[in-house]
């Protein structure tokens, strides 16, 4: 065994996040670490690495006890990792990002030049094109994304870690990762896996090791398991299968009441104008390679950044949306995709962030009466399966995809109109995932018109009563009824000019 | 004829008032007078004295925030034979360097203090509390040297606790507070503060105590500002020790007979330390003070 | 009530340390004694005395809790009391001389919430910027001298008492009570700590963020202008040189020992009191102590460190840590692990 | 291609400070003359040592509030130990670079190992260094060596009757030394790095701890160096000396372009910084008819066409968001 675990145990103030867990990774084979939110499964890698001080337990490298102290020193001992939701450093180069601490040096000196040529070599292989002179922050969660994984690989010696690499990457990026990740696995690294993508899951992965509620349920051989019963071991019950192959009635949008009407709206250099019509009840799926444009065009419709020309008419009526306050005053609700920059108050209870949007809403001087703020925690933490021990928690302290569900109850708890959901599955657990569906399934009846934005295809076909294609921030087509299929979503995609690569 | 000026700062009504006369004083005379606020940092009258050099100014105007460090700076104006005039403060430089100094002598300052305090105070034992200046200024380094010399041959007079009040209202008013506190007031015989505005704060100290300034406590100060004579004529302050702000005058006086034929003025003018107490019309002399910017 | 107790704790345990602390180098200081209908005693002067940090650090709280900073409080002191002193000077009276410097203080917080929330400049550098010239407007006001005035009515809010108690302190009490109340009472303390903490997710999630800034920092200038007026009364004379002066480092640390974070966030009005009344306590007991002024630095900085020290939840953490440990090292090994050699 | 837009901050103050010494020059003709540029380099030598310091100190995303106490501190130790004690300034150097770098250290140790925020830390070391200034003396103290003097007068005539002093040089080296160590040292990269996010940090390697440690211990050699710079100028050490020194080098490190949230800057700005502070003060002198209140309020408010300056130059120059360039 290259890696060994026994017995790690971790607590936090009122959580035990691991319980007594072992862990084996043999050299060569790709180990998925499976479970819902909250399941332990990043506490792991981080006891692991060094981020935090494990209580108890025993890890041993290739037979030899070790225990950083240190991400630095994890690293020194062949531990690549990739943390889930850290894209490194926004305010330093690529390049600095990818060779940080093993810098090429002359004379004691960084030599840039050098520096970037080796990031140049590093990228090779992902098939990015970008200036690794610039800082990272300019660029998209994905690239940032992938540049964090070319820095985990480079600095695998042995053991490559992946907590959810996969969460904000599209199918061609996926692919391309799951080609390196065999090249490393040939080359005899020990790679872990982290994902809620089964589908992921089975495809790359030899072993599975499932956790539930930071105790270790089972470690089997991928092929030997199949999905129900990966599911039964990561949840402790049977999923109901809410997504049927055709959940959302594709036919029945037309006759409805107009609720938002957008008319040539759009601003220079982010989103060309486009027209876009919003029925009561109704689902809009936002399709786009990475970067099409479509993060943007729900920021502009939310009033993020103000659109420069077109107006907006809800009801029938012009309103102007030139800033959150007001799109929300519109009856609009908006759950972004970057949850930890534009979504979640950190320090704030789970309690406190359910309410926040409603309260801004009602203004200061009216306060939420703390009876109404308890008995709203208690629904949407119930109805979301929010795992929290209780309302009173920092959500920064959740786990990712339950702080995803927080920032949900927020604007679900606000009963908009018109709410545009970014990304509202990732780094959500299937269990999550499907609820999160029949959810939107939900509100819609109740006559809530929802827009969502997704690299899923399966979960925009499965969900959408339309599909707007965006390419190169240009609404490039529109998909109803039974045009909705994935098919048709990736010819619209690549369609025309399918030889530029975007 | 251009002068520059670098004043200190205006720290203190004492210092608006001098900054006030040595413009009046320019003006008086027809002098362009160059005016550097240095804001109680020597570096910047430093970085003053060298721009009034560059500029090429006929005579320069320094009342040093601290006694030491200037001899690299007064050099350079020398070398460009630019007569350098000390107010109020001195230096602690080679006399070569500057023309002459105008000012008090703080340490007399202090024992003239001493002195009155010696001739009058009451019977016995007498216990004195004193309200220092900014630890580390000159004023208050030497107005406490001058006090102790003056008291030393004295029987029975004691400095009992000592603490700065920072040459402030607010200062004087909160030590003398903890003073009254510590020392249980009807102990205290005498505060020496060390400039008027320390003085004025302590005394509405001692009177919301419930005491008598002036009689039950006897106050010396220095500096001689208007307010202390109103608090004189109310009879809540006893002496004051003058410093007066119009050190200019006699700066431009020695400049003027330099400019015309060279004449070496003596290297020290002292002004006088003059004491005033409530025998002296405090009225009248706060009536004549009150419009000098003080 | 216990939750806010509890939160107030280490500083409640601090000031009590203190206290036994400074008895003993002065026996008397808690003794308090009623004398013309008034309170005195060392105690009475610390709450008397620590008004003016107590005043600019309720405000502070505030700006704080946004994750800004006002160094310009102090300054802030030195104009409202100018504007007090000047108004009075002119003869009209106690209450335009009270409202103008409220006006001014208000004013100023406006000005360096406008630069905050709207130019977008770092809440140290404006108001930095008011720091330095505010003191010029001040002198400006007073041309430079201190402007005396002799209305009684005004000098009674720096030095009267009402029941005994004095002005100062009541006006702090009463400050204090009233920003902690409608802090809480109303959603503006939920909405402050969150701009505080994450001001772009606040403003997704329809918080109006540069109108509370603004707020926050017109508090603080009502706040620094209250404690003008008491210093101003107090001295019954306004010092726009020294006025306030360092006052903004006393305020900014006694939110620090209430255990606000300088990040932002969750707060505590009434932890802040009590940590101006700390600050209040050491700088009263260097002076009842009797130690030479050139002490005073020193001794202030090594208590002010330990306080801080005591008070650092690292600090516990360590010593839970420890404690851990040697429990460890005392117990059997657990018996899976064999390999001790 | 175009120039990064990490670049644009810098490249305004730069602008900006040329452009306001040409509008002074228009003014005051003299302005030009090597005696000014000389004076300005000399005058602002320690300014621009220390604020190099606080430049490293601010990427990171801290702040040093100590270093003006500490460059008091520094002026009374050398002129304490040279009356005292018979040793060579040299080695009273050496000594005191000692000192202000344990000094740092520690106080880099605390910030680090309780997790107090530097702010307070360094408040509490600003009192500290001025308490320990006035338990050496609370007198100024004249320093009086021949080794000194030449310090003092080591001096290269430009032509036109200027000086580039010694210190003036000194603090060049400082600004270039600054800009190699945060640029160019994997030491530099990680207060970058720190300044980005210190848990980010964390989880990609950067020994925190060491990193802070060494932060404020390069804050604290920057300012000794920075005190015995003042004291080579002033020629004695007083205690009361460059209070408030701090905030006038944090307001430099801002007007270069550094972000005060760290994370963000260039040592090079900072020397532009301390340069247009020094420009701001000489307009001031030349100019000569400012009152003293009028002098602060002038002071606030060129402090504050700066930034304003900078702020809008930014916006024209940056697009809505860095990221939405095409
Ligand atoms: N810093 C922390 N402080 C307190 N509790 C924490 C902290 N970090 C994690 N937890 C708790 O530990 C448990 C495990 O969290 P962890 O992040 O390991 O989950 P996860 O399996 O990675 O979930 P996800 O799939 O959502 O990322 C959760 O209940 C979480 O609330
Ligand atoms: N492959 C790429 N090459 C260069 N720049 C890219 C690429 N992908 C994204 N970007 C840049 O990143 C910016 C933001 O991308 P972002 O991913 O937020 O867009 P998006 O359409 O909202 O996609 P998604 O919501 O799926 O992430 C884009 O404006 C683009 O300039
Ligand atoms: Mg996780
Ligand atoms: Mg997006």
């Amino acid at each position: 065994m290259l890696l060994t675990i026994r017995d790690l145990s971790k607590s936090f103030p009122g959580t035990k996040a691991l319980d007594s867990v072992d862990f084996d990774l043999a050299a060569g084979e790709v180990h998925a670490l499976l479970g819902e939110n909250g399941a332990g499964k990043s506490t792991l890698i981080k006891c692991l690495t060094g981020a935090y001080r494990r209580d108890e337990g025993d890890i041993r490298l290739d037979g030899e006890p070790i225990s950083p102290g240190s991400t630095a020193e994890a690293q020194s001992l062949g531990i690549g990792t990739v943390y889930q939701e850290v894209n490194l450093l926004d305010n330093l180069t690529v390049a600095k990002n990818l060779t940080f601490g093993r810098e090429p040096r002359r004379f004691g000196l960084i030599d840039g030049r050098a520096q970037r040529a080796e990031a140049r070599r590093m990228l090779e292989g992902y098939g990015l094109d970008i200036d690794v002179g610039r800082d990272l922050g300019s660029y998209s969660v994905a690239i940032r994304q992938i540049v964090a994984i070319a820095r985990a690989v480079e600095l695998s010696g042995k053991i490559l870690i992946l907590d959810e690499p996969t969460a904000s990457l599209d199918a061609a990026e996926t692919r391309m990762l799951f080609d390196v990740v065999r090249g490393l696995r040939d080359r005899g690294l020990g790679i872990v896996f982290v994902s809620h993508f089964l589908d992921q899951v089975f495809e790359l992965t030899d072993r599975v090791t499932v956790l539930r509620n930071g105790a270790k349920i089972v470690t089997e051989k991928t092929a030997e398991l199949d999905r129900v019963a990966l599911i039964r071991h990561m949840l402790g019950r049977e999923l109901e299968e809410v997504e049927a192959e055709q959940g959302a009635d594709h036919t029945r949008s037309e006759a409805r009441r107009t609720v938002v009407d957008f008319k040539g709206y759009g601003r220079d250099g982010l989103v060309d104008p486009f027209d876009l019509t919003v029925r009561e009840g109704e689902v809009i799926g936002l399709a786009g390679l990475l970067g099409s444009g479509r993060t943007e065009t729900a920021e502009l419709m939310f009033g993020i950044r103000a659109a420069q020309r077109g107006e907006a008419k809800v009801d029938g009526e012009p309103v102007s949306l030139t800033s959150p306050r007001e799109a929300i005053a519109a009856g609009f609700g908006f759950a972004p995709e970057e949850r930890k920059t534009d979504g979640i108050v950190a320090d704030l209870s789970v309690r406190e962030n359910i309410i926040l949007a409603l309260q801004a809403r009602r203004g200061w001087a009216k306060p939420v009466p703390r009876a109404e703020q308890a008995r709203l925690a208690e629904t949407y933490i119930k109805r979301l399966d929010i795992r929290t021990s209780d309302a009173e928690k920092a959500v920064g302290e959740l786990s990712g995809g339950n702080q995803q569900k927080v920032v949900l109850a927020r604007w679900l708890a606000m009963n908009p109109r018109f709410l545009i959901l970014d990304e509202p599955t990732r780094g959500v657990d299937v269990g999550a995932h499907a609820e999160i569906l029949r959810l939107i399934g939900e509100i819609t009846e109740g006559g809530m018109s929802v827009l969502v934005i997704s690299s899923e295809l399966d979960e925009l076909v499965a969900a959408s009563d339309r599909i707007i294609v965006v390419r190169d921030r240009a609404h490039v087509a529109e998909l109803s009824g039974v045009e909705i299929t994935s098919g048709a979503i990736v010819t619209a995609i690549a369609a025309p000019d399918a030889g530029k690569v975007a | 004829q251009t002068v520059g000026f670098s004043q200190i700062g205006s720290e203190s009504g004492w210092r608006a008032a001098e900054t006030t006369l040595t413009r009046q004083e320019a003006e008086a005379r027809g002098i362009d007078l160059r005016f550097s606020d240095a804001q109680q940092r020597q570096e910047n009258q430093i970085a003053a004295i060298r721009s009034f050099v560059a500029q090429g100014v006929d005579a320069i105007l320094l009342a040093p925030v601290v006694a030491t460090g200037w001899d690299s700076v007064l050099e350079e104006a020398a070398e460009a034979d630019i007569p350098v005039v000390l107010l109020d403060r001195r230096v602690d430089s080679s006399e070569d360097l500057y023309l002459t100094a105008v000012g008090s002598d703080l340490v007399h300052e202090g024992e003239v203090a001493g002195q009155w305090l010696v001739d009058n105070k009451p019977e016995g034992e007498c216990r004195v509390v004193e309200l220092q200046g900014t630890t580390g200024s000159s004023p208050a380094i030497d107005r406490a040297t001058g006090f102790r010399n003056a008291i030393d041959g004295a029987e029975g007079i004691e400095i009992v606790r000592s603490q700065t009040g920072d040459f402030t209202r607010s200062g004087g008013k909160e030590v003398m507070e903890s003073f009254l506190q510590a020392e249980s007031g009807n102990e205290i015989c005498a505060l020496y503060a060390h400039n008027d505005d320390m003085a004025l704060g302590a005394i509405q100290a001692i009177n919301e105590a419930g005491m008598n300034p002036g009689e039950d406590i006897l106050i010396v100060s220095i500096d001689a500002v208007p307010d202390i004579f109103q608090a004189m004529a109310n009879g809540d302050a006893n002496a004051t020790v003058e410093l007066t702000p119009n050190m200019s005058g006699p700066a431009f006086d020695a400049l003027e007979a330099y400019w015309a034929d060279g004449t070496e003025p003596e290297k020290f003018i002292q002004t006088e330390s003059r004491l005033y107490t409530q025998d002296d019309d405090p009225m009248a002399e706060y009536e004549a003070r009150k419009d000098l910017g003080y | 009530m216990t939750r806010a107790l509890r939160r107030c704790l280490p500083q409640i345990l601090t000031l009590l340390a203190l206290v036994a602390l400074v008895s003993i180098f002065f026996p008397q200081f808690l003794a308090i004694s009623f004398e013309n209908g008034r309170l005195t005693g060392p105690v009475v002067d610390i709450v008397k005395r620590g008004a003016p940090v107590a005043l600019l650090a309720i405000g502070m709280t505030l700006v704080i809790a946004t994750r800004g900073i006002d160094l310009s409080v102090g300054t802030v002191m030195a104009i409202s009391g100018a504007v007090a002193a000047w108004t009075l000077a002119a003869g009209w009276g106690v209450f335009p001389a009270v409202l103008l410097a409220i006006v001014a203080g208000l004013t100023c917080g406006l000005w360096n919430g406008c630069l905050v929330a709207y130019v977008g400049i770092q809440p140290i550098v404006a108001t930095l910027i008011l720091m330095t010239s505010g003191r010029g407007i001040a002198q400006l006001i007073t041309e430079g001298r201190i402007l005396t005035f002799s209305d009684p009515a005004f000098a009674w809010i720096g030095s009267g008492t009402v029941a005994g108690v004095p002005v100062p302190a009541l006006l702090w009490l009463v400050t204090g009570i009233a920003v902690a109340f409608i802090m809480r009472r109303t959603a503006l303390g939920l909405l402050v700590e969150a701009i505080g903490i994450n001001r772009s997710a606040s403003t997704v999630a329809g918080i109006n963020a540069r109108v509370l800034l603004i707020a926050v920092y017109a508090a603080s200038g009502f706040c620094a202008a209250l404690a003008g007026i008491v210093a101003t009364a107090d001295i019954r004379g306004a010092d726009a040189n020294n006025a306030g002066l360092w006052l903004e480092l006393d305020a900014i640390l006694a939110v620090v020992i209430g255990g606000n974070s300088l990040l932002g966030g969750r707060f505590s009005v009434a932890a802040s009191i009590l940590g101006a009344l700390i600050i209040q306590t050491v700088d009263t007991g260097i002076l009842l102590a009797g130690f030479p002024s050139e002490y005073n630095l020193v001794i202030k900085a090594g208590l002010v460190l330990v306080i801080l020290l005591v008070q650092s939840p690292n600090l516990s953490q360590h010593w839970h840590w420890l404690r851990m440990e040697i429990r460890r090292q005392r117990e059997p090994k657990p018996i899976g692990s064999r390999d001790t050699r | 291609m175009r120039p990064n837009p990490r670049l644009y901050p810098l490249l305004a103050t730069i602008a900006i400070f040329f452009t306001a010494y040409l509008l002074c020059w228009l003014q005051f003709p003299f302005m030009l003359s090597t005696r000014v540029v000389g004076n300005l380099l000399t005058d602002n030598a320690y300014l621009g040592i220390v604020a190099v310091g606080m430049t490293v100190v601010i990427l990171s995303g801290g702040i040093d509030l100590s270093v003006g106490s500490v460059i008091a501190f520094s002026g009374v130790f050398i002129a304490v130990m040279l009356r005292d004690t018979g040793l060579h300034p040299i080695i009273v150097f050496a000594l005191l670079l000692v000192v202000t770098t344990a000094f740092g250290a520690v106080m880099g140790a605390i910030i680090h190992g309780l997790a107090m925020p530097a702010f307070i830390v360094t408040l509490a070391g600003m009192f500290l260094a001025r308490g320990a200034a006035y338990m050496l003396t609370i007198d100024s103290v004249p320093i009086d060596h021949a080794f000194f003097e030449a310090l003092q007068d080591s001096h290269w005539r430009m032509p036109g009757g200027g000086r580039f002093t010694l210190i003036g040089a000194l603090m060049l080296l400082a600004i270039a030394g600054g800009a190699l160590v945060a640029h160019r040292t994997r030491f530099g990269a990680s207060v970058f790095a720190i300044g980005g996010g210190p848990d980010t940090a964390r989880l990609m390697g950067v020994e925190v701890g060491r990193t802070t440690i060494g932060i404020y211990a390069f804050s604290g050699l920057m300012a000794g160096l920075s005190g015995i710079v003042f004291a080579i100028y002033t020629g004695s050490g007083y205690p009361l000396a460059t209070v408030g020194t701090e905030l006038t080098a944090i307001a430099a490190v801002v007007i270069g372009g550094t972000l005060l949230t760290g994370g963000a800057g260039y040592v090079v700005g900072t020397l532009f910084g301390v340069l247009t502070m020094g420009l701001i003060q000489t307009y001031i002198v030349f100019d000569g008819t400012l009152s003293s209140w009028w002098t602060k309020i002038v002071i606030g408010v060129l402090l504050l066409c700066f930034i304003l300056l900078q702020k809008s130059l930014l916006r024209i120059a940056t697009p809505v968001r860095a990221s939405s360039e095409g």
